[in-house]
């Protein structure tokens, strides 16, 4: 295991105010979506990434447009970090026609392969083989890019988190594995489900490092990212890191979250939070001040706002659009009456 | 009689009926139980499974046989197989029949196959139960019905049930039958309430129920859809036209008599099923009456199913993706038009 | 034309000529090259598939375009899948259908469910080559033929050839076609010779072949069984009976009109598929026929397939479980016994 | 890891010449059926243990009826030490109605679950959660019993290997994984295939012991199995042993084995044979003597003879059980005309 807590640089403003942002952006987003699906106006089962910022934010800082990442069924802080619009992910969930997969897919599906971003995945363990599968693209296509795996502890049992990393192993492939372990698959703890102390632990069965971070310290996760899509961008092949963190939110909408401990909530919610400490930081290393922050905030508001009013007022997809899309070239003409 | 609880809650009576007869029944899933080692949750504080169906099962039972298991679909019904091959009666739960995917050789290639294989010596006294069905907005990886899939596969039966009170008397039928059964539960369901006898009795696999009688026109109705092919019938009614509603509740084994006489009886033939609509549950009738009751029929067999599509997430297009009372009615009105116009 | 070479071969050349053709098509599989980095070991000497379907590709197109897998199927299935999702054109081999158990999510619910979900703006070109068919003693895990277990599937497509020369035509426009395409391949059928053309060509996805024209009785056969069909038709035609066969080719999609127009002509149809009875390809068609060609029908529709039972490893059984000639001239007897009485 | 090769004990006569016999009856077997096969007599695809023979012997030595084992395509050696009978296993690869599946099994599928063999498997990694399942019973029935799952170097790479051994590891079952690594997955090595060095070594991700041992020393196994079975007799929970071993054949009959390097091959075949090496060590230790291991093969022999004549005298299922043993209470009429 690497050590990872020796911080080796500070950031410079540009940077650290696109993270800071894109957590924002992230927590109003899902906090938006919370309180909405309690008024019952959103349909379907969401599952809600506040908390994780750090995680999805400090590994994306490192991506561009040319590089993949899979997501989960809680994908939204993916889908953000990734660069999607708010816009459309919004109207996704709405299931309107305006959304990034026309209202087709959801939430458990929202997608812009345009943006690298392959899809939330409704499939626990569904990202494994596809971020190695866009890893031997990279590879073959020699196009600099690096496919990353964001998983939960829960997949971190499925067997597809042995076959994928396998495969990105021997290959060695620009494929980097972010175990978001949140302590919880549902109602069932990490520590019950897993036969491993860490997620990373398990990276030695695969011969490639494994790394653990604190992953509600966007720093700690911005910098291990950095090794690890440095080696995969050098062609020294794939790493694997466990971001211990925490969901704010229940598992998904409704759970009345009763597994928790009233401490540990606490805690998280409060001192923990990776926002909070990120602020710190920022403010501490003068990356900005409390009131670029602050206005930063409103910003961030303002355009969750307007996406919330974008979704509401967009149109839901026609009828006919149904059956479109299920194959390339081919019409679905469907056989019911 | 007379006592109405919800279909949820006639599946964990009929949990709980078995579990209490045969100390080898045991519940597997993900969550069944929920928040295991969890020092301070209270048994009644447990999830009982995501839908809650299986609330309240670990205070009577305990851990030891309300078994949370890890996100390992082929791990632990594969487990199950195998523990039922070995002396358990063990029900496993598969929280979405789609998840099907990460388990299918288990099931098909084990669980299925292994009294066969082995000679008839060896027996897979299994239960899986499994979520499935539109209209919870859950999209197209968590929306599915497979039934058909199941279906296909020889060693094992299949039964989706569409009442509390069958819900009930058919699991612990399933149950306590020696074969790998999978057992369909629709989470649209699982809040409609209907009477349910208490205590201990079974349903048969294999038998259909004649849901209403009728005489001008056969509805052969899978699950939820039995509900939207009575709304039909008593729209259809209003038109004089009598529709029989048969729900054949098990798949395999399929109660082709029951079928096939009530075809001989109205002449017509319409299922209704919202699976996809290609080699699935609604093409397998339909042949088997286009071959053995073909003498029967007057008029082309109709089949409305969901389009060849996955499931859609957007509300208004999962509400079309679904059969409607509205599409029944226009099919058997194209269908027995003239007759009816005659019988008036 | 007149160049006689084996459906194995066939397969060989469709895979060189598409590789040569477009860089991006890459063939992925457990020992499709064989003996990955093994030092010692010549191109020549590779096994080239389990069967030897794929031998001599990785002499021309070297081990980073035929790529030897790990026994994951999950993982390098799902890895062609996105693979293909983010701008390669893989072919990707299941050694056996029966091992779809292994890795059906990626199949159904990823690579064949990714463009809808996606509102269409994703594609995933990809095939997978997959072995199929009873008859070679290979037991109940290595000969079921599943292809009605995809055709169910919406957003794949499923072929299934039953000559040397459409393998060769149907697997090029399979890999050229942006969807996902799983491609069945009988393994009894490999050595089997036939005329097929040199060089590229295509034949079309989604357009059915009759085999033989006839008047009397409409045989669709799949795959292997298209051979079985046209045995069957020289023992009817000795009859004075005119057997048409009609080979669909591609399963998804399915070429109604020409099933459709030759039962308009002969009114009788048989499907002889020898997957198992229920919910699959023989259903699937009798049902379609009992729809939208009932008025064409002078009897019932006739379905003759392997009984609902697992494939038994036994050669007498094994031989017995197989649709047979003689049960197809039997059935057809059967079925046309009074038009033909009158005919002759 | 557990050293392994400090040899702690040696065996009773009685033990030896058990595990001599099952060792020579497992090796006349396959090289009967290899002889019988290459007639083209034998229908089907066939795979022979022959070299491997110390694996399923040392292991088996320390298992009785109620223990359960499940096992491989490779299956003919687990189930001779398993018990099985030799007449039913031949009449069963000829697909006779006398054996021990009534022919409808074949090679890949011979099972006889009174002895607690749970079959070979056509299905790569089809045993991990198999065994996982008969440990469970063993736990929840309180049998005294354990289950050992043998599989291949190949299978070690496949999704059941992680999700069987993880339940069994967090439920604490009585059961013991055996890999048979003999270097390579049909064509493919072990080493292309897998990205660690050993088996063994991705115990440490399940929190179990994970032993090495030469798999041509049938004494090696025989300890290294007795550690692991006290083990998980005392309620102590599942371990994987990595057996170092080779095929003598093909991965299946009519494999050219082009793969292997002629020296491996060699020495494998001869310096290395797992029952000449086991015969030397009964000699020294005064198990046995020339005379007495002498007379001992001719037996085996001899029954192994018999067993090929009982095969062949058999007759052929009779044609009524095509659709019978489909299910337990439910005829099958299947559909065909
Ligand atoms: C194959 C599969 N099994 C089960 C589920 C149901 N399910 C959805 S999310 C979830 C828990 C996932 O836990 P984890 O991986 O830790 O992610 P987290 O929710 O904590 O982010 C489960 C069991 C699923 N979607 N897919
Ligand atoms: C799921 C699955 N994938 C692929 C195969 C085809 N197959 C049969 S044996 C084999 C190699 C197994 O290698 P290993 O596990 O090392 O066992 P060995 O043959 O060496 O004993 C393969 C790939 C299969 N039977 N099942
Ligand atoms: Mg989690
Ligand atoms: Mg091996």
């Amino acid at each position: 295991m690497e050590a990872s807590n020796t911080r080796t640089q500070t950031m410079d403003s540009h940077q650290a105010m696109w993270m800071y942002q894109k957590m924002s952006e992230i927590r109003h987003f899902e906090d938006t979506v919370h309180e909405t699906f309690s008024k019952g106006v959103l349909p379907g089962f969401v599952h809600l990434y506040a908390g994780e910022e750090a995680v999805a934010v400090g590994v994306c800082a490192h991506l561009n447009d040319k590089d993949s990442i899979t997501s989960t069924h809680r994908g939204h802080g993916h889908c953000i970090a990734k660069g999607c619009d708010l816009n459309g992910m919004m109207a996704e969930i709405y299931g309107k026609e305006t959304g990034l997969c026309n209202g087709k897919g959801g939430s458990m599906h929202i997608a812009d392969v345009s943006k690298g971003m392959l899809g939330a995945n409704g499939i626990v363990g569904g990202g494994f083989p596809l971020a190695t599968g866009a890893g031997l693209t990279a590879k073959l296509q020699d196009t600099g890019g690096v496919a990353v795996c964001f998983f939960g502890d829960g997949a971190n049992n499925h067997g597809t988190f042995h076959e994928g990393i396998n495969m990105a192993a021997i290959w060695n492939l620009p494929v980097i594995f972010v175990a978001e372990n949140n302590g919880y698959a549902e109602a069932t703890p990490f520590s019950y489900a897993s036969s491993c102390e860490n997620i990373a632990d398990r990276a030695a069965s695969y011969g490639i490092p494994g790394e653990i971070v604190d992953g509600k310290d966007a720093m700690a996760v911005y910098e291990a990212a950095e090794r690890a899509v440095t080696r995969a961008r050098n062609g020294e092949g794939p790493s694997l890191i466990e971001c211990k963190t925490y969901r704010n939110y229940g598992h998904f909408e409704g759970d009345a979250q009763k597994y928790k401990g009233s401490e540990e909530r606490e805690e998280h919610l409060k001192d923990k939070d990776a926002i909070l400490q990120f602020r710190q930081y920022m403010l501490q290393h003068n990356l900005s001040n409390e009131e670029g922050l602050n206005k930063l905030d409103e910003q961030v508001k303002a355009s969750i706002q307007a996406a919330v009013e974008f979704a509401e007022s967009s149109d839901y997809p026609d009828a006919g659009s149904l059956i479109t899309d299920v194959y390339v070239n081919y019409t679905n003409t469907g056989r019911e009456s | 009689m007379g006592r109405t609880i919800s279909f949820s809650d006639a599946i964990n009576e009929a949990l709980a009926e078995t579990m209490r007869r045969d100390k080898n029944v045991i519940l597997m899933g993900e969550d069944v139980a929920g928040g295991a080692a969890v020092d301070h949750l209270q048994d009644e504080e447990a999830w009982g499974g995501v839908m809650g169906v299986t609330q309240g099962l670990v205070q009577e039972f305990g851990r030891d046989r309300i078994l949370d298991t890890p996100i390992a679909e082929a791990g632990y019904v594969g487990a199950a197989v195998s523990a039922a091959a070995t002396g358990m009666r063990p029900v496993t739960e598969l929280m979405f029949n789609d998840f099907i995917g990460s388990c299918l050789d288990e099931v098909m290639n084990q669980g299925a196959k292994l009294r066969y294989m082995f000679g008839g010596k060896a027996k897979v006294p299994l239960t899986i139960r499994t979520m499935h069905g539109a209209g919870f907005r859950a999209a197209a990886q968590h929306s599915q019905s497979l039934y058909g899939m199941f279906t296909a596969i020889p060693g094992l039966k299949t039964v989706v049930p569409s009442t509390p009170a069958e819900a009930k008397g058919l699991l612990i039928a399933a149950i306590e039958d020696d074969d790998l059964v999978v057992f369909f539960e629709d989470k649209t369901l699982y809040n409609m309430k209907g009477d349910v006898p208490e205590g201990y009795y079974t349903t048969d696999l294999g038998k259909a129920d004649i849901k209403r009688e009728g005489s001008d026109v056969t509805i052969v109705a899978i699950g939820k859809q039995v509900h939207t092919a009575l709304e039909a019938a008593e729209q259809l009614a209003a038109k004089g036209i009598q529709a029989e509603i048969v729900d054949p509740r098990s798949l395999s084994p399929l109660d082709e008599d029951t079928i096939l006489a009530s075809v001989d009886k109205t002449n017509h033939l319409i299922v209704v099923d919202e699976a996809t609509p290609r080699c699935n549950v609604a093409t397998d009738i339909a042949a088997m009456v286009a071959d053995k009751g073909f003498d029967s029929l007057d008029a082309p067999i109709k089949r409305i199913t969901a389009p060849h599509s996955p499931v859609p997430f957007s509300p208004v297009l999962e509400d079309l993706y679904l059969p409607s009372a509205d599409t029944i009615v226009r099919t058997v009105m194209e269908l027995t038009g003239e007759d009816t116009a005659m019988t008036t």
